[in-house]
């Protein structure tokens, strides 16, 4: 049923929150490899919570997932996408938990099996790639809003992902380190969901556009010819 | 840890509730206004670790965290883990009521005592030394408590001998992944926030 | 305690326990707590089984009252078991007297096996009361009347304080999780589990504690000045008193059995 | 020494943290009615402590502080300029600390010695005003993050603040909200220290910008007409 060259499908996709009623209904989509993908919608839509069903740190409901090429439903088999999804989270400071960068970065190879050593060696490389060397001491706490997003980005690469999921990533960046950020995705070979309330941000990065909206998603024509940039 | 209402004899729950009283009335004077929110921040860390479940084997164990209460509070740990156990006792019927002050000085008295044991190791300037002296706070506070619940049972009659060796034996396991948890925490916190355990920052910074 | 409680506390906000609005809701928080005292105090220092007997029926009757949710309070009930079921079942072996049977060589006596059950009533009628009459009063009015019984101010503002944070705490504990889980970490029984637990704690703290600093400076900056503020009065009424005029008797009678 | 028409005012105001060093370095600053001044710099500059320091959250290590008229050093005299002045968080999250919305608006006006009665009053009638009717019985924590920000807006507004402090007040918004967010301030009479990242938002509020930048504050020139709007 899985489509071939689809890394992530969902068909039917269904979730409700106790309290707040259904988000999400019946909802489909599907990630390509190469794209680059923007997930816009008002405050409160469920864009989060759409992603957090992806990897199955929420359950669906009602609907069925595919990735990487199997159909995932129960937490066992969500453990192998978490391994191979890259997921930034919307707050930083949820994220890092370890005193210092080069552990916190080191920390999803180690959940992967990795050594100590090759697990340090893979978290300095991954911060050098994204021009954070000298940070590897820093105490992740202490970080600025800016550089604490690029230590997130870099422990989500880290486990070398075959995609990335990213919420929200230019929250409360200044100008400078925004485009650093830009820089450094547009230059990332995997496929990636991006949500964002930053048109600018979505048209520079996305090569396509989907809107969640009273719990149905729908495609977004993007008639502006910058929006496709890659 | 806990124990339930009606198994101790009326002198242990006498002795219990006056120890308390006397802790938390220490405890209270050495504690501002100004650092209510700490204290509660921690009596409320303490509630939610005993949620914290970690496997061990085929079984698992829930976190207790007296040592690295004791380590930030001193004294003040007294007021702060009596709160979070009479919130435990009265919202989810976790141990018992009458039996609180005996609960209480069980796992608070361990705490003030790993404070005055440990507190100088944790600061010291090597972080080897330090997480040591954090295990041995972790480990060392779960054994009083174990110990001091062993004698609440043993004073309360002869038979309970054997479910008090048997409650020690059965918390080896919590005292080595304390010891472990409470090592690493304490790393951390004195690296990022050191004034937290009391710790000068000119010490840890070399 | 077994697996499926956890979380139950985690998302604990300071509410009172769930259930439908009762009779025991509109009585006097005060009263509440020094009456569930005084039964506390009869129940466990009784020694008979027929005052036992009574007060377990007595707590099952105010649960009742308070129209508990049923499941909810059942699981509650269920976990204070599962803390003392190692005790009541040693308790028959480990207590000289007559045999009463034996089982695997070991013989067990009456009298342990009176004294375990002992412990069972005491335990059942205790917790069952305080979850009536006490459990279902959401915690900051249970911290003011505990104010107006006498206890010292500090103490019931720590307890305030320690409400306010739970639910802090508790979210910031799922988030961080979940966001451990993201990155492939699983719960095992080694090194690595343990530090990143401990880190895990740790970073908790320091998170919980920055946040209570800068609450309390949003608190500030709109004119508090370390009283808390409660959309309820404490008056006693009819309804109290005619509560107390079956209640207090009740007592006495409990007491008096112990004597005959 | 205080200029007549100032609001706050301060000068020679300094401020380090114990292991971060300097982040301000005799920051001088004056704020007159009627004025609404953007507030900018990088990640980590310095302007959430900035206006901390304004309303006595956090003590100047050197400088001096006048506010409505006198001058304000101590914790005492700090308690009527937080009575005064409304103070919104960089974080909802961080302001909402009742249960329902009503109870959150109505905490300010109780702190200041109105009756019960009076207090849900005015929360009421300030939450209509801003258009958030109905949200009353709404429990804080479960609305979406652009609903917060505006309840957090009624708290600082049920307190009639004499001026408004607002830190990074449209983060995480959608453009909606944005909009809302605007034309609400916009309407507002009162003078505002406004902190943001967001250069169209800057653009359509403030009468004047000035930014921070290694540790010292400096007067922006707003060359583009359309920045003046008052
Ligand atoms: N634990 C929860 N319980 C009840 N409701 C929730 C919970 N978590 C989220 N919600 C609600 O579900 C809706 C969707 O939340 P979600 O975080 O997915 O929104 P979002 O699209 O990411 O919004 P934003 O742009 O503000 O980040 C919101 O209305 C939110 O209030
Ligand atoms: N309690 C603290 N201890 C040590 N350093 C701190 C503390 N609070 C803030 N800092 C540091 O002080 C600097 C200024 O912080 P501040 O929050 O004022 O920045 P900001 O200009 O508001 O930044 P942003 O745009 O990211 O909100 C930052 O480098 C920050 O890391
Ligand atoms: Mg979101
Ligand atoms: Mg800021």
């Amino acid at each position: 049923m899985s489509e071939q060259n689809a890394i992530i499908k969902v068909t039917g996709l269904s979730y409700r929150y106790p309290r707040r009623g259904v988000v999400l209904d019946s909802v489909d989509f599907a990630l390509h490899a190469g794209e680059r993908v923007a997930l816009t919608g008002p405050n409160g839509a469920g864009k989060t919570t759409l992603l957090h069903l992806l990897v199955g740190l929420k359950k669906a409901k009602a609907g069925d997932i595919w990735a990487f090429g199997e159909s995932r439903s129960e937490e066992k088999q969500f453990i192998d996408v978490r391994a191979r999804a890259g997921f930034l989270f919307q707050d930083p400071d949820d994220q890092l938990f370890c005193p210092t960068v080069l552990e916190d970065v080191a920390f999803g190879p180690l959940n992967l099996g990795k050594s100590r050593e090759e697990a340090l060696k893979i978290a300095s490389e991954t911060l050098a790639s994204l021009g954070m060397e000298g940070f590897e001491e820093r105490i992740t706490h202490q970080l600025s809003g800016g550089e604490k997003r690029m230590i997130t980005l870099a422990s989500v690469l880290a486990m070398e992902p075959e995609v990335l999921l990213l919420d929200e990533p230019s929250n409360a960046l200044d100008s400078d380190a925004r485009q650093r950020l830009i820089d450094t995705l547009l230059g990332l070979p995997q496929a990636m969901i991006i949500i964002s309330h930053d048109p600018d941000f979505i048209a520079q990065l996305a090569t396509r556009e989907v809107r969640l909206e009273d719990a149905k998603l729908r495609a977004v024509n993007l008639t502006e010819p910058q929006r496709v940039t890659a | 840890m806990h124990i339930v209402d009606g198994a101790l004899a009326l002198p242990v729950l006498a002795t219990g509730a006056a120890l308390t009283v006397a802790g938390v009335a220490i405890g209270l004077k050495k504690m501002d206004y100004d650092h209510l929110p700490q204290v509660g921040v921690l009596s409320a860390a303490f509630f939610i670790a005993s949620y914290i479940h970690l496997p061990i084997g085929f079984s698992s164990v829930h976190l207790i965290l007296n040592g690295l209460i004791g380590l930030a509070l001193g004294w003040a740990a007294f007021p702060a883990l009596l709160v979070a156990l009479f919130l435990q006792a009265v919202f989810f019927g976790f141990g018992g009521f009458l039996v609180l002050g005996v609960n209480a000085v069980n796992i608070a008295l361990p705490a003030v005592m790993v404070y005055y044991l440990c507190r100088h190791g944790i600061s010291s300037p090597s972080p080897k030394v330090a997480a040591t002296w954090g295990a041995i706070g972790g480990a060392g506070s779960i054994v009083i408590t174990t110990v001091m619940v062993a004698f609440s049972l043993m004073l309360s009659g002869e038979a309970f001998l054997l479910a008090a060796k048997a409650t020690f034996v059965a918390h080896i396991p919590v005292m080595v992944v304390e010891g472990f948890v409470t090592a690493a925490a304490v790393l951390l916190i004195r690296k990022v926030k050191p004034e937290f355990l009391g710790i000068d920052e000119e010490r840890a910074y070399g | 305690m077994p697996q499926f409680l956890e979380h139950s506390g985690t998302s604990w906000k300071g509410q009172k326990v769930k259930h439908d609005q009762s009779l025991i809701d509109r009585l006097d928080p005060r009263l509440r707590v020094v009456l569930v005292t005084l039964f506390a105090f009869a129940t466990v220092l009784s020694h008979n089984f027929i005052v036992l007997t009574v007060a377990v029926i007595a707590g099952f009757l105010l649960a009742i009252l308070a129209q508990l949710n049923v499941k909810r309070t059942l699981r509650r009930v269920i976990a204070m078991d599962m803390f003392m079921i190692f005790l009541i079942i040693l308790l028959p072996f480990t207590t000289p007297g007559e045999t009463w049977f034996t089982l695997f060589g070991l013989s067990a006596s009456k009298d342990g096996f009176l004294h375990a059950l002992m412990i069972l009533l005491k335990a059942h009628a205790v917790v069952l009361s305080l979850l009536a009459l006490v459990g279902t009063i959401s915690a900051t009015t249970l911290g003011h009347a505990l104010a107006h019984l006498r206890v010292p101010d500090k103490l019931v503002h720590l307890m305030l304080f320690t409400v306010r944070y739970l639910e802090v705490i508790g979210q910031e504990y799922k988030r961080m999780r979940r966001a451990m889980q993201a990155r492939a970490f699983v719960l095992r029984t080694d090194m690595h589990t343990w530090r990143s637990i401990g880190y895990l704690i740790g970073m908790l703290l320091v998170h919980s504690l920055e946040r209570s600093e800068r609450i309390m400076d949003a608190m500030k900056c709109r004119g508090y000045k370390g009283q808390f503020y409660l959309f309820d009065d404490m008056r006693m009424g009819r309804e109290d008193y005619r509560f107390i005029a079956i209640f207090v008797p009740f007592l006495c009678i409990l007491t008096g059995l112990n004597f005959i």
